[in-house]
């Protein structure tokens, strides 16, 4: 009996801001991250899509190892690795149709990739070279975004917008579990709920934010507990089963497409290396953490399901290892050619046209070009 | 160099208008001519926005083109550059100067350089209204002068107009730009009226060019949005004084226009730079700088500024002392060395005669 | 069975960060707001604590409504009244000990003046005078604040660092429905939880922001179940009962006082009046909402208990309503009386001492000053 | 006025020490003499900092002193101002200058004003640490200048160190400053040293005065932060042009010490302001400005800046052509009018003049 029903009670209409609008409990997410490799409902699973998973995720696992020695060469200026997460990046570059639009963070390199950008433009910016190797409105992949979460109400603006212009295109944007922690992941997630945007938020819960652990980071039961906040859905997922994570994704990218609105997802997985190559992981974490992590590597686990239905044959190992070491050589040889870099490109962008003083400015420069110049052909 | 008067005259068909009127035209119009121009930000529908400019689009247009977002800055900016993104032309307004602040990261991180950053495949088309600056009485928070942050940060266009015609023009031209403009409006100003015809709306110069409002002879008054008219007063009240003043409203701060200030600056030989923003950091000193650097030896007297103190905007009862005025420019253009008997000397002892004078 | 237990499934350890390390389902409010008056629970109520709301209830409308007269008489340059609202105000200036804080957003007069905050002071701000009217270190009451929800981390600052002090300090920080909406509420919640600060968070919904209603704002089941993302407790009140205000308040601030941890408290009330005196609420809203919501006084709720239990005497009411009309002529004979404001002043507190370029600026208002002085006495 | 030349001999008991040294020092002598003197950030406690400025920090003084936060920049900064509130003294680390934007309506609408606001009542003693500025290969946001939008904010005090011995110095005072400092570390100076001795840190002149780095006679560089050696260097390469430069470190740039700078300039009859910010609304602009209102008569040319293009913070591989270096400061040295010959007609063409030769 609610206060309300009981007998006797003085009890005006209730005013029509009491009536909650909207059921929680779909929201809440799953106490424990869903999962389905090494359950039997995995049998069910494509085994075309099991196989497409395995060859990205080892191609994957090589762009990851290969980039990080780059950074070793000196061909790289710094590279975040996302070993052990590319479970979570692969399905997040595959869920997608080509209209729609991916807004990757900073560490997301794997998924642009999987989503088609070309490997070595996706890394102009960490070698040094301009901010954005790729044309986004070309593979439909914003900039690897670097100060964290601000992408977030893009991917909302854009879902928003496609959507009042009756397009049918969904934004899947992605976050660390840092990230969650910034103002724009929480303007972004309310502008997407009350709009209903078609977009979809994927939080890698990676248990670092740099240095700082999860448990410094928030309080909360689970990131996908921030959903029902916003009255968004809330998901949580083995961020290293990269069925499970195509299947949420799928799922929660059909929802979007379908005017269901924005999903909440939060993949639980494990960021294995340094924050970057120039961190020094062993300062904040025990190589305990990292082993228990290892042990439950993305590739195994998908390579435990094939085996277990006989699709891990020596030809699917042999092709995989083969298409990522091309790709690793190629990527090798291309970033060993130096980029030649256009000083005066300095002023071709800044805006449309150049104002009166970037003119001048963009003289000035050429005119200490041609005089270095000169001075190297007197010699 | 351009030379408009203020219109004073009526002409056919045009009755007096408001900035607020002509502003909420011009948004008007811009939709009603192009179906990707947006307009959002905090109460913009139903209301019309505090100040009314966007007052009956939502109702002409719908609330899916005039939309009242949730109460966030960065989330609306940042939602605005993803539409942007998506080939829309969102017209961002934030409510006041000070609310704009929360926004800055979008601004300065991502606004301000997408372009740049994808090597010109991702423009955005990108304004962002703010009512901006004193003299309405207004409580903390609600009289800010924070041009010099937009001008500070490159690949923002920086606008603000003082007339009712510039309004209507560069709000137009702001919406039509493929770059990002800042268009700040001059809150006390809003109110301000002229003559102007709706329905044939005055051509007005581009953004990027100055405008000399006033032509004058002794010493030229470099000034933008709200001072304007100040300075237009103050030029008026030094005819007694004998001083005939050139007063140049630079509508844009980014682009800015060199030439026609420089040219101004050459022909007077002397200049007075006036803002509500406060002095130090403050506009004013970029303009007196690069007017120095490029007109020295015509020079008789340093360039001066009239601005706001070094203070945080003060409350309604003393905002009076703080904003520029028709004496405190008046008293600058005194301070412009006059006297054939100028030596360098003087100038040892000037920290105590600029105290004593008013010079910022 | 969890998928985990599936016999037969591959099964490593599930890694640390899996466990859930909070249980959500006490975090979650109530589904409709709670509310005493008009149960039978009222009975228990302390009848001072019930003639004491009273009396505060009848001098904060009083107080309301002389504001508003005021700026229609040009005394006050803006108030916003909480007309409707005096409820949550009460309750928030009387639940505090003297060494809390609280933390008004600029809507919030009420709350410091229940707090002890001299009713001139309070207006100080909105009469066009100097930001703060009063000492905030003398009634641990922040400046209202106006940029919306940026008081909410100097809340969670301030409690956090009583904390390490050692200090049983509670700082209660309050916002509007509209101010949730904000990067700074996000963060300001967030820290607290993860510092287990003692923090009361206290939301007014009440249906508006300006002119945006609430189903613009959020699509959230209620502003209460944003707590669960944090790992914060939610409460759902009715924000008009405020003898429930006072009790779920009292409990929240206990609770942080003895290392409970921070709560949020979602108070369903409603803006009888327009935004400020300067808004025009018939542009937005119906009549008859309004209305609805008039049948819902905060007031007469109250009255109807204090009837119901034969403590609504004559003298009680006339006490109530005598101590609010001397509390309203004091406000209309201190607001006519001109507030001397002291030009010089605006260089005082920009900095503990004033920089050269400062003592400069004053010399200059100081000779102008000076001259417009002369130049008044010769006419 | 205060000369200090940068030490160059060592001293008894003195190493050399870089200025990350010095900066931890300064943080750790800090808290060790006042326990409410507390460190946080992100990252800040096991990690000591990404560079490492904070290091051993949290393991001496425990997580409460130094204190990993979550990862929110204008919480961090709000929770500093509530913190500060009660009493303690915060010295919060931004990682970089640009994720100090998300923090800028705290800085501004609070930081910068509860002093004021509460008519001295709550100062907030803060201090807030960025690592700014260019010249280390960093990716996009990883090297900006941010020094102008600071300035632009009364109630701030605006500090950047340019040696080890002011790092030190510097910070203990801005930590020990009852108002609120913006402390700029020049990130490319992390690792420069100076014989310096830590158990006798040396005296330096306090926050607001500027320092004569090295006397001159034919011109003042005026610069501040990662630009002092650059005009150092600029300085002893000049000596083979037959010009003996003066270089003032401005050390903090609000409050400005006009004294110490306008005394410089009208020693030498010329200046140039030296800056990675860009130059456009940059600090350079303000510099000039009021250096030519104190010292008109004594400037045989005007004050030139040398500073950042107008755009966005370039890319690692191309800074090197952003960067203000020894060439750029010489050439506009050499552009100060040194010839007999300068007439005021040569000006008419300054423009074209200016973009071939690199006045800003
Ligand atoms: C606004 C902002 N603040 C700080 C940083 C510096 N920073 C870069 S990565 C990082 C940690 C991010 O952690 P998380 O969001 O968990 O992503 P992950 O690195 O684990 O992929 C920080 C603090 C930044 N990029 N942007
Ligand atoms: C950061 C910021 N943005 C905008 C405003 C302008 N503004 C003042 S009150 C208000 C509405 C506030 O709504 P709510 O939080 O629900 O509080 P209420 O007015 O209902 O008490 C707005 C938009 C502001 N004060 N601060
Ligand atoms: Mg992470
Ligand atoms: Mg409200």
């Amino acid at each position: 009996m609610t206060v309300l029903e009981q007998p006797g009670a003085y009890r005006p209409t209730p005013p029509p801001a009491w009536q909650p609008r909207t059921d929680p409990a779909p929201l809440l997410p799953e106490a424990e991250p869903y999962r389905l490799l090494g359950t039997d409902a995995a049998a069910a699973a494509d085994p075309d899509l099991l196989l497409k998973l395995y060859a990205e995720l080892v191609r994957g696992r090589r762009y990851n190892t290969q980039a990080t020695a780059l950074t070793r060469q000196g061909r790289l200026a710094v590279y975040p690795s996302s070993t052990g997460q590319e479970a979570c990046e692969i399905a997040a570059g595959l869920v997608l149709e080509d209209r729609d639009w991916l807004f990757p963070s900073y560490r997301d390199t794997l998924a642009a990739i999987a989503r088609g950008v070309d490997p070595v433009s996706a890394l102009t910016l960490l070698r040094g070279d301009w901010h954005t190797g790729y044309d986004p409105t070309q593979y439909r992949v914003a900039p690897l975004c670097t100060p964290l979460a601000t992408q977030l109400p893009h991917a909302v603006g854009l879902a928003h917008a496609a959507r009042l212009r009756g397009d049918d295109v969904v934004a899947l944007a992605m976050v660390g579990d840092g990230g969650t922690s910034e103002g724009d992941f929480h303007e972004a997630l309310n502008f997407a709920a009350v709009w209903q945007s078609p977009v979809v938020f994927l939080i890698q819960n990676n248990g670092f934010a740099i240095s700082v652990p999860l448990a410094k980071q928030t309080a909360a039961p689970s990131l996908a507990h921030k959903g029902v906040g916003y009255g968004i859905p809330g998901r949580l997922v083995d961020g290293n089963d990269a069925v499970a994570m195509h299947q949420v994704l799928t799922e929660a990218v059909e929802r979007a497409r379908t005017g269901g609105g924005p999903t909440l997802i939060e993949a639980v997985t494990y960021r294995v290396e340094a924050h970057t190559n120039a961190d020094d992981a062993t300062r904040y974490r025990a190589d305990s953490e990292v082993e228990a992590w290892r042990a439950h590597d993305p590739i195994e686990l998908l390579e435990h399901e094939l085996r277990s239905r006989g699709l891990l044959t020596d030809d699917v190992i042999r092709d995989a290892r083969e298409a990522a070491e091309q790709m690793a050589a190629r990527l090798r040889e291309r970033m060993n050619e130096d980029a030649p870099l256009e000083p005066m490109d300095l002023f071709a962008h800044v805006y449309a046209e150049k104002t009166s003083q970037l003119r001048e400015q963009a003289a000035q420069l050429r005119a200490e070009l041609d005089a270095e110049l000169d001075a190297e052909e007197e010699r | 160099m351009t030379t408009t008067a203020v219109p004073t005259a009526p002409t056919t068909g045009r009755k007096p208008a408001s900035m607020a009127q002509a502003l909420t035209r011009a948004l008007r119009d811009a939709m009603a001519e192009d179906p990707t121009v947006h307009v959002m930000g905090e109460d913009v529908g139903a209301l019309g926005g505090v100040f009314r400019i966007t007052d009956g689009l939502a109702k002409e247009f719908g609330e899916d083109r005039c939309t009242d977002t949730p109460l966030a800055e960065a989330g609306i900016l940042g939602a605005a550059v993803g539409m942007a993104m998506y080939g829309l032309r969102p017209v961002v307004e934030m409510q006041f100067d000070a609310f704009a602040y929360p926004a800055f990261e979008q601004l300065i991180s991502h606004v301000s350089r997408m372009r740049n950053r994808t090597r010109g495949a991702v423009p955005l088309p990108l304004t962002i209204r703010v009512p901006y600056g004193g003299g309405i009485g207004g409580v903390e928070h609600h009289s800010d002068s924070s041009e010099a942050y937009y001008m500070a940060t490159p690949g923002l266009h920086v606008v603000a107009p003082a007339t009712v015609a510039d309004a209507y023009g560069l709000l137009r031209e702001s919406i039509a730009s493929d770059d990002p403009v800042v268009f700040l409006e001059p809150k006390r100003l809003y109110w301000s009226k002229a003559d102007w015809a709706p329905d044939e709306p005055q051509r007005v110069a581009p953004i990027g060019r100055a405008v000399v409002r006033r032509t004058g002879t002794s010493a030229t008054l470099i000034t933008y949005g709200p001072s304007v008219p100040v300075c237009l007063e103050a030029a008026e009240a030094a005819r007694a004084e004998g001083w005939d003043l050139e007063v140049v409203d630079l509508r844009s701060l980014v682009p800015f226009d060199d030439e026609t200030v420089c040219a101004s600056v050459r022909r007077t030989g002397r200049a007075v730079v006036v803002h509500e923003a406060t002095g130090f950091g403050g506009p004013g000193g970029e303009i007196a700088a690069r007017v120095t650097e490029r007109c020295f030896h015509h020079l008789e007297a340093p360039v001066l500024r009239v601005a706001g103190f070094d203070i945080p905007y003060p409350p309604p009862m003393l905002e009076r002392h703080h904003l520029p005025g028709v004496d405190r420019v008046l008293d600058a253009v005194a301070r412009l060395q006059w006297e054939a008997g100028w030596t360098p000397q003087s100038e040892q002892g000037a920290d105590d005669e600029r105290a004593a004078g008013g010079v910022y």
